[in-house]
């Protein structure tokens, strides 16, 4: 397929490009100090939007999986794994910053909490679907068993997002994404939040979108000539016809 | 290859079972108590209406009392409370620097036959609040 | 040479029969040789074993490790039954045969059963021997867990030894897959037998089967394609 | 042979519709239509890797073709010499499994008489499958296709490891299949040669099909 220029051009880098910016200016500058937790809070600007697009990430791989199920086209296979590759960065990320995190604020690098835990568990699971797609050596057999894997591995993701509603944890409910109606955050804080989300979602459109477009180059296949119409010999067998 | 559409069919059949079971699965866990399964911490009203044998490292969870927060030396003494039951727990080591009195706290430790906690471990359990410095509530 | 219809006209048979017919004869296969599901066996008595003496004198710490030590145990037992699916079949050729005869979901719902039976026996023998020697208890709550438990544990697991048919790699890989998929089993299989309310954790243990089970059906029929 | 059936009265056991197989750039199976009527028999000719095989699993349903479409009037069967059963089953007992899958009434009965058919000795019937003979394994599996007597039976090599005597078994399996009305795929290196009588001869080279009558 014919390689067409990313529609509007620079657009998107520069969008993603000014919203890191403004994030960044907004998380360091712009949003009040926490009134507990003082400045190590500021990793949550880092820490909640790499999880958020994690997950973000995850149902971009299920749904290119679901689609490469139906349409059979690679092309949705390479974004599956795009897709897992950065979900597992991020997944990593956003673990290596609660760390990060948890060490000034709770006091405890890690603790055996069911958030951390099934967190850990998604991250693994991921790259056990990135290990599947090397299981095969035809690209199609790859697409089909990881696509399959990739609709299964899903599921972590509401266990993840639930475990801190279902049990009694060390780590908080969430705060935005919670039961209730209005968050209890500052709205600066949200706001700075907010830019931290749309910069990474953009960011994360543009990786995604490169590492597609380098799959597409080292796995590129010359298309397959079309039969030419009639082509097919046409062959019926009855019985009697032989000697 | 040859029939999409068919495929398609048979395929959001597939994906709505699925989406059901999910549903019922969560609706399931939503109802069925699960919060006090898999806990990582425990209440003072948990720990005194079931008092533990006192070999059982445990852990437990509220709000830092206020007004009971007071150090002698390395050692700190102050109260968790679940705003029900307060349990006395004594400590030695550097607290965290977030710890503070009307804040969430876990600590690890025993519960000592005298009624009093003691513990070797205090970590801060933070609110899902963020507000700035002199809003705090 | 009108009238000549296509093969013998006979009725597919219905599908408790064809998985009873298949689990029939998985089972005889299972129980006649050391191969197979029969190693499992030993493996599990030394895994008790072993953690008997790891674990110390201390019977209060034996018996309140138990449960949670035959669960780890079935799970890792698991991965090599994983193999009574499809690459048991793959071997020795009759794999083709079953594609051609079986319907996939049929295929699928015999697989399930036959795994479910043998981590049943898995986790009964482990659980016997945790009585044994290790000082631990069988209750109620916790066989009924077992019996929900291993639902959702067999019904993922088919999904696995059909992935792991095609290719001899990544059995590895396939580890890292069952046990996060068994989590849930482990830890309310664990937990049902020793809480004093159970109900959440039976709770719990029959959606993670919902979940299993819708899933492992939704995508099994991609993973017999070639 | 003929190359279209007189008004198409009869609904085909099998019908490939130019369906063709590809590995990435590679053609393993150019386009080809193929129709097999209830009860016709087609040898598969060509060397290794000409795509007999991939033909034959495309028949069974085993394989997806890459284009194209395939119908099948009931059950297909694709069988290597040895397939169709587990080592350590009985040799009546792999066929009594096969049938008792396809759902014949009786099929331990069937399954004797399948085996009686295929020319196993009958002090044979009760050993394990694994500790048979490659021939012997072969005439299991000719009862297998025998009881299950499906629309279409793909027979993937049938008279490697056999003798004359063995090889008499296979087309006397092929002739009773064809007989009931099964459709019969039955591929080997060489169609003109070795694959007994057919009513048609097909060669296969590099995926693309030639007739030979």
């Amino acid at each position: 397929m014919p390689r067409t220029p990313a529609p509007g051009g620079a657009l998107l880098p520069t969008a993603a490009v000014t919203a890191s910016g403004a994030a960044l200016v907004l998380a360091l500058l712009v949003a009040p100090e926490d009134a507990v937790q003082g400045p190590a809070q500021r990793l949550m600007y880092v820490h909640v939007p790499a999880a958020w697009v994690a997950y973000l990430a995850f149902a971009a791989v299920l749904v290119c999986s679901v689609a490469y199920l139906v349409r059979r086209d690679l092309r949705f296979d390479r974004c599956a794994q795009a897709a897992a590759e950065l979900g597992i960065g991020l997944t990593a990320l956003a673990i290596g910053l609660g760390m990060l995190w948890g060490r000034p604020v709770w006091g405890v690098w890690w603790t055996w909490d069911a958030r951390l835990v099934t967190t850990t568990v998604l991250l693994l699971v991921y790259v056990a679907y990135l290990g599947v797609r090397r299981m095969a050596d035809d690209p199609h057999v790859a697409a089909r068993r990881s696509a399959a894997v990739g609709v299964v591995a899903f599921l972590n993701v509401p266990v993840v997002h639930f475990s801190v509603v279902w049990w009694r944890t060390l780590h908080q409910p969430p705060t935005v994404l919670g039961p209730e109606g209005s968050p209890p955050i500052d709205p600066v804080m949200a706001w700075a939040l907010a830019a931290g989300v749309v910069a990474f979602t953009l960011l994360a459109v543009l990786v995604v979108r490169r590492r597609v477009a380098g799959l597409r180059a080292a796995g590129a296949e010359p298309a397959a000539v079309p039969p030419a119409a009639g082509a097919a010999p046409v062959i019926t067998v009855v019985p009697g016809g032989g000697r | 290859m040859t029939r999409p559409a068919q495929r398609r069919r048979t395929l959001s059949l597939r994906l709505l079972v699925v989406v059901g079971a999910v549903g019922g699965a969560l609706a399931l866990l939503g109802v069925s108590g699960l919060a006090d399964t898999l806990v990582y911490y425990r209440t003072p009203t948990e720990l005194l209406a079931e008092p533990p044998p006192e070999d059982e490292r445990l852990r437990l969870g509220g709000l830092v009392q206020v007004g009971s927060l007071e150090r002698v030396g390395s050692e700190a003494r102050f109260a968790v409370t679940d705003g029900v039951a307060t349990l006395p727990v004594v400590y030695s080591g550097a607290l965290p620097a977030v710890f503070a009195e009307g804040q969430g706290a876990v600590v690890e430790g025993w519960l000592g036959g005298d009624g009093v906690f003691v513990g070797d471990l205090v970590l801060v359990k933070h609110s899902n609040e963020y507000r700035p410095v002199g809003e705090a509530g | 040479m009108s009238g000549r219809r296509a093969g013998l006209q006979v009725r597919r048979p219905g599908t408790l029969r064809t998985v009873a017919v298949l689990v029939r004869r998985d089972a005889r296969i299972a129980l006649g040789g050391v191969d197979g599901f029969a190693s499992v066996l030993p493996f599990v008595a030394a895994g008790v074993v072993l953690a008997g003496l790891v674990l110390g004198p201390d019977p209060a710490a034996l018996r309140t490790t138990a449960p949670g030590l035959v669960w780890l145990l079935v799970l890792t037992a698991a991965v090599p039954l994983a193999r009574l699916v499809a690459a048991a079949e793959r071997d020795e050729d009759s794999w083709d045969m079953l594609r051609g005869l079986v319907p996939p979901g049929v295929l699928l719902l015999a697989k399930a059963v036959v795994l479910w039976g043998a981590l049943a026996v898995t986790w009964s023998t482990g659980t016997l021997l945790a009585v044994l020697l290790l000082d631990g208890a069988v209750t109620v709550a916790g066989c009924a867990a077992a019996v929900l438990g291993l639902v959702g544990v067999a019904a993922s697991l088919t999904v696995f030894g059909a992935l792991l048919a095609a290719s001899a790699r990544g059995a590895g890989l396939l580890a890292a897959l069952v046990l996060p998929a068994g989590l849930p089993a482990l830890l309310a299989g664990t937990q049902a037998g020793v809480a004093d309310e159970p109900w959440p954790w039976l709770a719990l243990l029959v959606a993670y089967d919902l979940v299993a089970g819708a899933t492992s059906w939704a995508v099994f029929p991609f993973l017999l394609e070639e | 042979m003929t190359e279209s059936s007189p008004g198409g009265a009869e609904p085909p056991a099998l019908s490939l519709h130019e369906v063709a197989c590809r590995y990435g750039s590679r053609t393993v199976l150019a386009p080809l239509t193929l129709r097999l009527a209830p009860g016709a028999v087609c040898a598969v000719g060509g060397a290794n890797g000409a795509g007999k095989t991939t033909l034959l699993r495309i028949a069974a349903g085993l394989v997806e073709p890459t284009s194209g479409s395939r119908s099948v009037s009931g059950r297909a069967l694709y069988l290597r010499p040895g397939a169709g059963m587990r080592r350590r089953q009985r040799a009546v007992e792999a066929v009594a499994f096969a049938g008792a899958l396809a759902g014949r009434p009786e099929p331990a009965v069937s399954a004797a008489a399948a085996l009686a058919s295929c020319g196993l000795p009958e002090e044979l019937w009760r050993q394990e499958t694994g500790r048979l003979s490659a021939g012997q394994q072969t005439r299991v599996t000719l009862a297998v296709a025998r009881v299950v007597s499906p629309a279409v039976v793909c027979l993937d090599e049938p008279m490697e490891h056999l003798d004359a005597e063995g090889r008499a078994a296979v087309r006397a399996t092929v002739a009773a299949l064809a007989g009931r009305g099964t459709a019969v795929l039955v591929a080997g290196p060489e169609a003109a040669h070795h694959l007994g009588p057919a009513d048609a001869r097909l060669e296969l080279a590099a995926g693309a099909v030639t007739v030979l009558g």
